[in-house]
């Protein structure tokens, strides 16, 4: 029964880590990137394909996932921050698409929709850490928590305050004598090399990967967990992963009809986002926020 | 060779016709309203399982089955733009579009509840299709009547934005929402003509559809992304630059995908290239005007 | 003031953790799988999705089989009772499913998955946990060296691609392949072109596509000699012949074993009997009990069964099952019920006499079929 | 004196129309100068061509003997050139003292440095006592969006100030201002004055230009009209028969 509650907890620590890089972009800066989803799956294979091809351990692939990730982002960045509101909407909706595309074609790299299997657990000085394990746990809250830190540190900073000000007013910034397009860009890099991590964390954990990962439906599983948490509110994020995922696994056990247990959980989501956007655009976990 | 060619056009025609009809709407909507309407495609299926309802079960001939099917599916949008987009009307433009994602997966799940998942065809007729050209061309009555009735719908809806009143007063609207009044049309009875107008273009993009692919929850989500490529590439707004903008799309995905140059199983981005390639070189769109720092 | 940053994180992780326990005890009480109450087993099974007539269809001879052998005193005197689960026909959803039926439900065999992504996406877990996996309808060739704990009756995909293309090298040159790209189309065309000696050219399509215009279009200008459709889902089936038809299709069709069904098929039966189209299954023999069980299925839900040959399978998985769950004496000893199975030799069912062997693999192999206008009947050479 | 800025006929078309078209004229250092014209002048755009926050299609600008060509408008204000808006623009989810942090401090912009230790105890000691003159030091933990119209507009003005600019453009600072804050923003911009800074204001306001401008440069559709000091202004014909729309 234990081993239940701790694929949650370790379910919930990634996607809480996905979230929180999201929140830097989307919720902190303002960037509304449909397609954060591609740096999640770009961290997720670089971890598969170093692993099964070149045998990088579970520590080496976190490092790349994040690297490799923010490299792609600059690149993604430069494409797409010129644009603003519904062109970068669109623009990295249609990223998403392309990268979904790729994955399942390029065969050679990914093994297309065969997808990557055996994929090591996770290895620490030595020891092989089993999925849903005690340790498993306490190693996926650990990076968590670490990174979440880092995360803290940036949202706290006066580099954070630069975001928060490009959000209310990118020309005012400007005005300030600050280089927005430089900021945003840096700020994209950073929550895709965290996306990254997370990525490579889902991937040492499911030890399976195919291109189902760049799915639309998980985009809008992260803006519902933003918006909920509060745009830009750090622990908002950190609460609305844990309720959206709660949620998500509420129909399962109030015993609703198969038939509609996925659509029952879809129905939920499309409640709570548009009720949070409607009664509390803050998001629901406002008491963090300074009055 | 040349038979394939003119196939892949005609293929691409109707492809664009159909993706046409969706941007149409969301051009008319994100113009006026300011948000570029998520759940656009959901709209659009709406329309074909509401056709399908009164065509196949209560067993309606097409005609008026497809005439009350429209009408139901502006009912539904209207009651969208009330009840979902006026309250937030003043807010950032991102709330709307936030809403309309909800909104999105919120009708695919009721869609899914009402009609089960399994795929259903949109009538029990089925239609051979006739070579025109002299044989070139192979297509079904619902393609030629796609392609006919999208181009009509387009040119009214031209005449309608340019010629009459409330069209003149809806471009005005769309170029500043305050000053609506001084072209005497109040916002709401803007939002209500443009979120009626888009749905029912959108079910009419739904019937067809429907024809060409059978009925799924789903069906709405492809046509819909490629519409808000569509969209972007026209130049927000500029409802002649969504209608080429979705005729470029559908030629390029026949004609690069038919003729080999791109492999098929990349069909799906084709779209998205183009699009992105164009906000490079382009990035005020086919027909915008420069896109300068100050327009917020 | 220095603000300990760490506060809050503390708290948060606290509340986490009080939460979390709170979910996870709440759970302990509600299951039990003692040994006086009902003998419960898992299902896993695509009860949403594309595949969502085949999970229904599982489900529904899983319970009406259940029920039946409770009528007869059930399994030691105690009811058969199936918990199912979704699997989404996708491994992540099939692993969330199975760890909530091998954790918290502490079942000893799960019944399924269908889809082949199901179940390997469930094997790693039943596997860790020594727990029976038993599909009568997956056939990825993976499935074979997925685990000593894992079953199954249903033939494996190589046969199926080994098979077809046996019988395309004798009689078509070149020919055309529309692939979904998924797992189990993809394993099957890989199969297919391994053993195929001809010239072919292949169109893929993703799973979220239902424009097939333009690849029929191109795939005529390249004057081929068949079409080998090679869908993921019986619906992906019908909306490519539907759009072959309006294109005029005239050369041959041979399908993949998932397309090959009857049902589909009828929707098109002029148009398919006219251009000739050839499947692939494992076919049961006709016999009494098969009718008998498709009309009882058929009253009881009020439509067709839509899968015949996977109703066949179903059922012979099932009486597997309750035969093994009867010879051991504790049913939570899996390591007995897996010694059980593996001696299960020349069973007799609706799916004739077979088999398992040391992979747990059964050898029966498809049949090749050929669609008369209403049924797939085997093709005679 | 020494000219701080040269601007040489710029000008700026949207489609046909011509906003502002081949204006010229140069501002000396340490001097408050004026800029008036009816509605549709030019004036704003005039602004918005100076800081580079809009293309211009012909002209050029130099600032303290530097041609400016195509630099971005954050790159000027580092160089000196700092400017408020019509319609006010400040951070209204950022705190009062964080609206003005925002142009004072850049030690640690770059996101590397939130990891190090940031001491910005000297930046926050001028925002107070930059907060304190415009009154509004005891806001300065609050959301700027709680603020007043007219407390608003002292926060852009103070924020603005805060950069350190040489030169710096205010537009209609005393527009929707009660009087007690226009004799705030008055002493604020002699402090300036006395700093030796440059100041150039957009304004309807005419006693407040009166009293506070050295010269007065006025605009009409686009094109400069004439430049005078304050009294001559007030009495010149095509000054009134401008704003009367007499042309």
């Amino acid at each position: 029964m234990i081993e239940y509650f701790f694929s949650l907890v370790i379910i919930t620590a990634i996607w809480a880590l996905l979230a929180q890089s999201y929140n830097l972009s989307f919720g902190l800066t303002g960037l509304f990137n449909l397609g954060h989803i591609i740096f999640y799956g770009v961290g997720a294979y670089t971890a598969a394909i170093l692993n099964t091809k070149y045998g990088w351990g579970f520590l080496e692939n976190i490092g790349a996932a994040a690297l490799f990730s923010g490299i792609f982002a600059a690149g993604f960045g430069l494409l797409t921050l010129r644009l603003s509101g519904h062109y970068l909407a669109i623009a990295t909706l249609g990223a998403a698409m392309i990268a979904s595309v790729i994955a399942t074609n390029w065969i050679s790299l990914t093994n297309g929709p065969l997808g990557i299997r055996g994929i090591d657990e996770p290895e620490i000085f030595g020891i092989t850490i089993e999925a849903d394990s005690l340790l498993f746990v306490l190693l996926y809250v650990t990076v968590v928590l670490l990174v979440n830190i880092l995360l803290y540190k940036l949202f706290h900073s006066p580099f954070g305050r630069l975001l928060r000000a490009i959000k209310d007013d990118e020309i005012a910034a400007q005005a300030a004598g600050k280089n927005t397009f430089k900021a945003k860009t840096w700020s994209l890099i950073l929550s895709a090399a965290f996306a990254g991590i997370a990525g490579a964390l889902y991937t040492h954990y499911r030890l399976f990967l195919d291109p189902t990962i760049f799915a639309l439906p998980e985009i809008i599983v992260l803006v519902l967990m933003v918006v909920v948490g509060g745009r830009g509110n750090f622990w908002g994020a950190i609460l609305g992963t844990i309720l959206v995922i709660f949620i998500g696994e509420l129909p399962r056990f109030i015993g609703f009809p198969d038939s509609i247990i996925g659509a029952s959980r879809n129905i939920m989501y499309a409640a709570l986002l548009i009720g949070t956007m409607f009664w509390k655009p803050k998001g629901l976990f406002t008491f963090f926020e300074k009055k | 060779m040349s038979e394939l060619v003119a196939q892949l056009i005609w293929n691409g025609l109707v492809t664009g016709a159909l993706i046409a009809l969706v941007a149409l709407g969301l051009t008319l909507i994100y113009g006026v309203a300011g948000f570029i309407q998520f759940a656009h495609g959901e709209i659009v299926a709406l329309g074909a399982y509401s056709f399908m309802v009164l065509h196949k079960l209560v067993g309606w001939e097409i005609v008026p089955s497809a005439i009350a099917a429209v009408i139901s599916i502006i009912f539904v949008g209207l009651i969208l733009e009330r009840f979902f987009f006026r309250p937030v009307r003043d807010e950032d433009p991102m709330v709307p579009l936030v809403i309309s994602i909800g909104l999105s997966i919120g009708l695919q799940a009721v869609i899914l509840i009402f009609f089960g998942p399994n795929i259903l065809t949109i009538s029990k007729k089925t239609f051979h299709s006739l070579s025109l050209f002299g044989g070139k061309i192979l297509a079904t009555p619902s393609q030629i009547w796609a392609v006919v009735l999208a181009i009509i719908l387009m040119g009214g809806t031209i005449l309608f934005l340019h010629k009459t009143k409330i069209g003149k007063a809806l471009r005005a609207v769309a170029s500043n929402r305050d000053i609506a009044e001084v072209f005497g049309i109040h916002v709401n009875t803007a939002m209500r003509w443009i979120f009626g107008v888009g749905a029912g273009l959108a079910a009419v993009a739904g019937i067809f559809l429907g024809f060409e692919q059978n009925l799924e929850p789903m069906m709405g989500v492809m046509i819909a992304v490629k519409a808000f490529s569509a969209v972007i590439l026209g130049a927000v707004g500029s409802v002649r630059g969504a209608i080429i903008g979705a005729f470029l799309i559908g030629l390029s995905e026949s004609l690069l995908v038919g003729l080999g140059i791109i492999p098929s199983g990349f069909t799906a981005a084709i779209p998205f290239i183009i699009l992105i390639g164009m906000l490079l070189l382009k990035p005020e769109g086919l027909f915008g005007k420069r896109f300068t720092a100050l327009r917020q | 003031m220095k603000y300990d940053f760490l506060l809050p994180m503390k708290k948060l992780f606290l509340g986490l953790g009080i939460a979390f326990l709170l979910i996870g005890c709440q759970q302990q009480e509600t299951s039990k799988n003692s040994s006086q109450g009902p003998l419960q087993i898992g299902g896993l099974a695509p009860l949403t999705g594309d595949l969502a007539s085949l999970g229904t269809q599982t489900k529904n001879l899983g319970n009406l089989y259940a029920k039946k052998i409770n009528a007869e005193g059930g399994i030691h005197g105690r009811n058969l009772e199936i918990i199912w689960e979704d699997g989404k026909c996708n491994p992540g959803d099939a692993a969330k499913a199975t760890q909530k039926l091998v954790n918290i439900d502490k079942v000893s065999i799960i019944f399924g998955g269908n889809c082949s992504g199901e179940t390997l996406g469930a094997a790693p877990i039943t596997e860790k946990k020594e727990v029976i996996l038993f599909s009568s309808i997956s056939t990825s060739p993976e499935i074979t060296k997925a685990g000593d704990f894992v079953f199954r009756n249903a033939p494996s995909d190589s046969s199926q691609g080994k098979i077809l293309a046996e019988y395309v090298n004798e009689n078509f040159e070149k020919v055309g392949i529309l692939t979904q790209q998924t797992d189990y189309a993809v394993g099957v065309g890989n199969t297919f072109k391994e053993h195929f000696s001809g010239e072919f050219i292949e169109e893929s399509f993703l799973d979220n596509e239902s424009d097939f215009k333009t690849r029929i279009t191109k795939l005529k200008g390249e004057n081929l000699d068949a079409l080998f459709i090679n869908s993921n889902s019986p619906q992906k089936f019908e909306i490519i012949v539907k759009q072959l038809q309006e294109q005029n299709w005239s050369k041959p069709i041979f399908l993949n074993e998932i397309s090959s069904n009857a049902e589909s098929a009828r929707k098109y039966s002029d148009f398919l009997t006219e251009v000739g189209t050839v499947g692939v299954n494992f076919l049961p023999p006709k016999s009494e009990e098969l009718k008998n069980t498709l009309q009882e299925y058929t009253d009881k839900f009020g439509h067709e069964a839509p899968y015949e040959s996977y109703l066949a399978a179903t059922i012979d998985g099932m009486k597997i099952i309750a035969q093994v769950l009867q010879e051991v004496d504790d049913p939570n000893d899996t390591k007995a019920i897996r010694d059980a199975l593996y001696n299960t030799q020349n069973f007799s069912g609706l799916f004739g006499t077979y088999s398992f062997d040391e992979n747990g693999d059964v050898n029966i192999s498809h049949q090749l079929l050929s669609f008369d206008g209403e049924n797939f009947i085997p093709l005679q050479e | 004196m020494k000219t701080l800025l040269d601007v040489r006929n710029i000008s700026k078309r949207f489609g046909g129309l011509h906003a502002v078209e081949n204006f010229s004229f140069a501002i000396e250092k340490n001097t408050i100068i004026g800029l008036i014209g009816p509605n549709g002048a030019g004036k704003t755009t005039a602004f918005n061509l100076i800081t580079h926050f809009l293309p211009r299609n012909e002209g050029s600008i130099f600032f303290q003997e530097k041609n400016l060509k195509k630099k971005p408008p954050y790159a000027l204000i580092r160089h000196g050139i700092a400017r408020t808006f019509q319609q006010i623009r400040i951070f209204p989810e950022l705190t009062v003292r964080e609206n003005v942090l925002l142009s004072l401090s850049w030690k640690y912009d770059s996101w590397w440095k939130s990891f190090l230790l940031q001491d910005e105890s000297e930046e926050n000691a001028t925002a107070y006592k930059l907060l304190s003159e415009v009154h509004l030091e005891k806001h300065r933990d609050e959301k700027a969006g709680n603020l007043s119209y007219g407390q608003s507009k002292l926060l852009e003005m103070v924020r603005t100030i805060a950069t350190g600019a040489e030169l710096i453009l205010f537009d209609e600072p005393a527009a929707g201002v009660n009087p007690p804050m226009l004799n705030t923003v008055k002493k604020l911009i002699r402090n300036l004055k006395a700093q030796g800074k440059t100041i150039f204001i957009i304004e309807h306001n005419m006693p407040f230009l009166m009293e506070m401008a050295e010269e007065i440069i006025v605009m009409e559709n686009g094109k400069f009209l004439c430049r005078d000091v304050p009294t001559k202004i007030q009495k010149d014909i095509r000054v009134l028969e401008a704003y009367l729309g007499g042309s």
